[in-house]
């Protein structure tokens, strides 16, 4: 009986596990499929050029693809350090009970709607940016990623915390009979024995950054020109494919939406498989 | 206030002319619409009449574009497919699409109500949209760079804009592009900057809508025949419709389907 | 060398305390002075009499009931699907001796998480496709196939949180449970899950919060503008972040908008109520398996 | 390194070998296994030819031992000498480290017969319930007190909930802990002391009526007084369970010990009885810094 059940959990437990793995696998090979036929199809290469322009037949997603990583990229430069220093204020730079409010306006904020985020910022940011920057529309890259760096904001925090919550417990004594306030022991011990934690967190929220529709879709403006200054226009990935999706099945621009799709892709497993090697490294250092 | 307004009407509606809507009487059946934009209020007021006379019939409505209602009618996800443009000889061989044009609506520049600008030509707005004109003062206006807004690929209004007031020429990479006319009228209220454009039904007083070489947008004009940039919309199906479908596409040409176009801003066509 | 580095922390940390609540509360200033005013019953049922509207009698076409509705049944449907897989695949993971199958479903895991909701619709709708041209010619975007995609995406949510959670347990927790005479299985149900259910239920919560506010995977796999409540697992569907996406692009005059700010409302307060629930019952599950009686 | 290091205590063990034969005779004839009815009575446990190999790394080297009924038997030796190792082997806990290969017989005396519980026990979880074992850290699970006891007897062995009221109250007054803890079963397991958390380790075990009991190092992290509680509890409960323990503490193995076992480099280096007299403080210090020189 008890033998029955450690078998049924076992494959039970392989099953899913497989599940998941056959899940990936499909993702991938779907979309390769889909994309396949743009590229063996007339245009060739030339979805991979830097003009999109439909009605002249030009449909490059190289500027989505500079759009996208600028975005992201810029997001995680305000949300990161944002993120790195609530933890630090709840892990002992702040007075407890702030700590502790903060660290439930966090919990709280990973059930913010992204939705929610984008209509308000619609409404709220944008007239902003637009008199702020003194130039465009207000829709734009500053703020998408703006808005981006607070919805990526609580998922990086959260992942930092539980690191740091566990290291801090651990180094505290120490660091007090080294002489070190809670503040130096934050700073210089706590922090570099998380350095794998910060740097898991920051390729998580690059992947939120990246990976989210809504907030570009919004707030962006999506014109599809290379990204050169903060107030510009510009369009990603992601709301590349809300937009094109809708189009005609047969034409190139529908294609260009299985290779976006693919771009992102490869992206992540770009950024995987960085990480990876970055954490492999500091295990050997 | 126009939760009264709809109850009346529906009521009116159940009183005066029960007549179209018997033809639901006891049937059973789902219509799933997509596409067009602009369709939507028709489709769902018309839809909310029937499903009130008759819940067992299931009709959903969903946006996405006139390039959604092509292909997912196309591809039968659907059953209608609405257009904001006639289909291309493409499409209809590739699919099999029958097409029922059932309304007009004019397409019309918008721009922010406190622009001093009140007359544009079509010349000058292919020049905007080229990238050539950047600021208000060049028309009239005061000291301002004008911001562009165009709507996506997969758009019915576009299509019409392009082809009837730029001529087909290019729009500035630059131009922010909004996914709907919701959204086009949502921004260009807000940017005192902006130019854009949407269909004559959605222009209401948050947009002011500038005249077009001396003609000014309206319904009546779109109607009459005096504005001329106005594109029709279709409801398309994959072969001849039958059962539920036929039943509402003939709904939306009785004269309480006609009704319902107007109050929705736009021209009833006969079948 | 040792003051910058604090100073640029504590700066750091000052900066962060202000900034993020204040933006928060700015965002929530607006939705609730806007949206709050269109906050009544005709939000819900557009003009429909309260109790036909909810058991379906008479379908509702202007109020967002049919959206809730939908949000609850994608949210149940999703989470039934994915959590049996997730919590299964976390404790294969966590429990499986280390081999070269075990790495590389690790690597497929993260990338599984990596994987854009965008992109995750889009597979479900290729699939679709791919359904419609082979064994399923009449299949269509529906409730289920919104789910399968939904549960994909936060399927690897729960892997992590529960391999994590497993992993963080001490060492001496397998032998205790060994020791006392308990297989693998019953230690794992006996004690080592009930130890670390707290990270699990965690994890289930964030997968159900961002399985509750995504947009971009239903948007192109069954959800719309507009069928009333859900009729079953096959026919498409209302759900609320949708709803709200829709509204903010769509409304036609200051009324509709403003009942966008209210619907936005109320989804914060689904998911904020999922949370405050959910954390409710993670507390009585402990205080049940522990056997603890507050005697004051 | 490793190998190395066996080499020279293999070398090291040859030297020694006059020493083991002056001592008792811990080791049983291995010819004799499989004739049960020869053995006499008091034998508890039996181990031969016993090999324990982690990974590549062989921690235990032809072990031959035996332990007696209504006896401790000690074991002592420097960290790394393979003394947990070896008292895992009783209930087979190695098995639950990643690439442990055990070769060899080990046999238990359950219900009057001597049964070998490599080949009786196609699951070590059962086994496991009959031996049963106590940690050097004091392992209570993070519920309450009540609940620690119930869980293995409701889930391992199946007991309905009279029968487990009244094993749990015996057990925990044979620990000793009855009347420190009868009014508060249901408060978390960590409220308690230290020597409380072992003892109530003890009780967990005990409540299980096990044929015999395993404790790895179980007063090392406790003070003075709760290790004498404890050593005192161990002196009664010896003559209903044969007791085999690890011990960090030279004066506590030799004050429990009926037979003590001195262990270097996964190898049984010598073995005493106490009928036979066991060494004193200074010989035993000495051997034991021997074995580590040897290292």
């Amino acid at each position: 009986m008890r033998f029955d059940r450690n078998r049924i959990a076992d494959v039970t437990f392989g099953a899913s596990a497989l599940v998941t793995g056959l899940a990936v696998a499909a993702i991938f090979g779907f979309l390769f499929l889909f994309a396949l036929p743009v590229f063996t199809g007339g245009q060739g290469l030339s979805i991979l050029s830097g003009v999109w322009n439909p009605g002249r037949g030009q449909f490059g997603i190289l500027p989505m693809l500079a759009a996208s990583l600028c975005v992201a990229l810029s997001a995680l430069a305000l949300g990161w350090p944002l993120a790195l220093g609530l933890c630090c204020g709840i892990r002992g730079f702040l007075p407890r009970p702030i700590g502790r409010l903060l660290l439930m306006l966090l919990r709280g904020m990973t059930a913010f709607p992204t939705v929610v985020y984008g209509f308000a910022a619609i409404f709220l940011l944008v007239p902003i940016m637009r008199e702020g920057l003194g130039r465009g529309s207000g829709l734009s890259w500053a703020t998408a990623g703006l808005v981006l760096s607070l919805v990526i904001l609580p998922t990086m925090a959260l992942v930092m915390d539980a690191g740091m919550r566990q290291t801090e417990r651990r180094l505290r004594l120490t660091g007090a009979a080294l002489g070190f306030t809670r503040e130096q022991t934050l700073t210089h011990l706590v922090l570099p024995a998380c350095r794998k934690n910060l740097l898991a967190a920051a390729a998580l929220g690059f992947g939120r950054a990246i990976g989210d529709t809504l907030i570009p879709l919004m707030l962006a403006g999506n014109a599809p020109q290379w990204p050169s200054a903060a107030w510009d226009s510009i369009r990603t990935l992601t709301a590349h494919i809300g937009l094109v999706l809708a189009t005609d099945s047969n034409s190139a621009a529908y294609g260009s939406v299985f290779v976006a799709g693919c771009l992102l892709l490869l992206v992540n497993v770009t950024v995987q498989l960085c990480l990876r090697s970055l954490l492999r490294t500091g295990e050997t250092a | 206030m126009i939760v009264c307004l709809t109850m009346a009407m529906t009521l009116s509606v159940s009183l005066a002319s029960a007549a179209p809507l018997d033809a639901f009487k006891g049937k059973q059946g789902t219509v799933d619409i997509a596409g067009g934009t602009a369709h939507i209020p028709v489709m769902k007021e018309a839809a909310k009449r029937i499903m009130t006379v008759n819940p067992g019939i299931r009709i959903s409505i969903a946006g996405g574009g006139s390039g959604v209602g092509v292909q997912q009618g196309g591809e039968g996800l659907v059953q209608i497919g609405n257009t904001g443009r006639a289909l291309s000889s493409d499409e209809v061989a590739k699919y099999g699409l029958v097409s029922f044009a059932f309304a007009i609506d004019g397409v019309a520049v918008v721009i922010n109500p406190a622009n001093g600008v009140n007359a544009l030509t079509a010349a000058q707005v292919k020049d905007i949209y080229a990238g050539k004109i950047t600021n208000w003062k060049e028309l009239g206006g005061e000291d301002r760079a004008i911001s562009l807004y165009t709507r996506d690929e997969a758009s019915g209004t576009r299509e019409v804009f392009a082809k009837k007031l730029l001529a087909k020429g290019d729009v500035a990479p630059s131009a922010n592009v909004v996914p709907s006319n919701g959204a086009m009228k949502t921004a260009v209220a807000q940017d005192p900057g902006a130019i854009g454009y949407v269909g004559i039904g959605h222009i209401d007083s948050t947009v002011k809508a500038p005249t077009m070489d001396g003609m000014t947008p309206s319904q009546e004009n779109a109607a009459n025949g005096t504005y001329t940039i106005t594109r029709k919309l279709y409801m398309n199906t994959k072969g001849e419709p039958a059962g539920v479908v036929k039943d509402f596409i003939d709904y939306v040409f009785t004269p309480e389907g006609a009704e319902i176009i107007r109050a929705s801003g736009y021209i009833p066509v006969a079948k | 060398m040792s003051r910058p580095a604090t100073y640029f922390v504590r700066t750091a940390v000052w900066g962060a305390a202000l900034i993020v609540p204040l933006a928060l509360a700015a965002l929530t200033g607006v939705l609730v002075t806007r949206g709050a005013g269109a906050l009544d019953a005709n939000l819900f049922f557009g003009g429909v009499p309260a109790l036909q509207a909810m058991t379906g009698r008479i379908p509702v076409w202007d109020g967002i009931w049919p959206a809730c509705a939908g949000t609850l049944s994608l949210l149940g449907l999703t989470m039934l699907l994915a959590l049996g897989p997730g919590i299964g695949c976390g404790i294969y993971l966590a429990t499986s001796t280390a081999s070269r199958a075990k790495a590389v479903l690790g690597f497929a895991v993260d990338l599984l998480a990596g994987i854009p909701s965008i992109v995750m619709g889009l597979f479900g709708f290729t699939m679709l496709l791919m359904l419609r041209r082979t064994i399923a010619p009449n299949a269509g975007a529906s409730l289920l196939l919104a789910a399968c995609c939904l549960a994909l995406l936060v399927l690897p949510v729960l892997v992590s949180t529960t391999r994590a959670a497993l992993e963080s347990l001490p060492r001496q927790l397998h032998l205790t449970g060994a020791a006392m005479g308990l297989g693998k299985w019953q230690t794992l149900r006996h004690i080592l899950l009930p130890s670390s259910a707290r990270g699990i239920l965690g994890g289930i919560l964030l997968a159900a919060g961002r399985a509750a506010e995504d947009t971009a995977v239903i948007m192109l796999t069954g959800a719309v503008a507009n069928a009333g409540l859900p009729a079953g697992i096959f026919s498409r569907f209302e759900a609320l972040p949708f709803t709200i996406f829709y509204r903010s692009s769509q409304y036609r005059d200051a009324l509709e908008l403003e009942q966008g700010f209210a619907t936005t409302l109320v989804l914060l307060v689904l998911s904020l109520s999922l949370l405050a629930g959910a954390s409710k019952l993670q507390r009585t599950l402990e205080q049940r398996w522990q056997g603890i009686r507050d005697d004051d | 390194m490793m190998t190395d290091t066996m080499h020279t205590e293999h070398d090291s063990g040859a030297t020694a070998s006059p020493d083991m034969t002056s001592g008792t005779a811990c080791s049983a004839e291995c010819g004799s296994l499989s004739d049960d009815s020869a053995l006499p009575q008091s034998v508890a446990a039996r181990l031969c030819d016993l090999n324990v190999f982690f990974g590549k790394r062989q921690v235990l080297n032809d072990i031959s031992f035996e332990a007696h009924n209504h006896a401790v038997t000690v074991l002592i030796g420097r960290s790394g000498s393979g003394k947990s190792t070896l008292l895992r082997t009783f209930n087979r806990l190695n098995e639950c480290f990643a690439g442990c290969r055990t070769t060899g017989h080990a046999q238990v005396l359950l219900e009057g017969t001597l049964t070998d519980i490599h080949t009786s026990f196609p699951e070590p979880a059962a086994l496991r319930t009959r031996v049963g074992m106590v940690f050097q850290t004091p392992d209570v699970l993070p519920v309450s007190i009540r609940r620690n006891m119930t869980l293995p007897l409701q889930h391992a062995l199946g007991l309905t909930p009279p029968v487990i009221a009244v094993r749990v109250e015996r057990a925990l007054r044979d620990a000793g802990l009855w009347d420190e803890v009868c009014d508060r079963l249901d408060a978390p397991a960590e409220t308690l002391s230290g020597g409380q958390q072992q003892r109530l380790c003890l009780a967990r075990s005990l409540a299980m009526r096990p044929a015999m009991l395993l404790l790895d190092e179980p007063t090392a992290s406790l003070d003075n007084v709760s290790s004498r509680t404890i050593e005192a509890l161990l002196g009664q409960l010896k003559d209903r369970y044969p007791v085999i323990m690890v011990s960090h503490s030279l004066g506590q193995a030799l004050r429990l010990a009926d037979r003590l076992v001195l262990m270097g480099s996964g190898r049984i280096l010598r073995c005493w009885d106490r009928q036979n007299g066991l060494p004193d403080m200074e010989t035993l210090e000495l051997m034991l810094e021997e074995t580590a020189c040897c290292e």
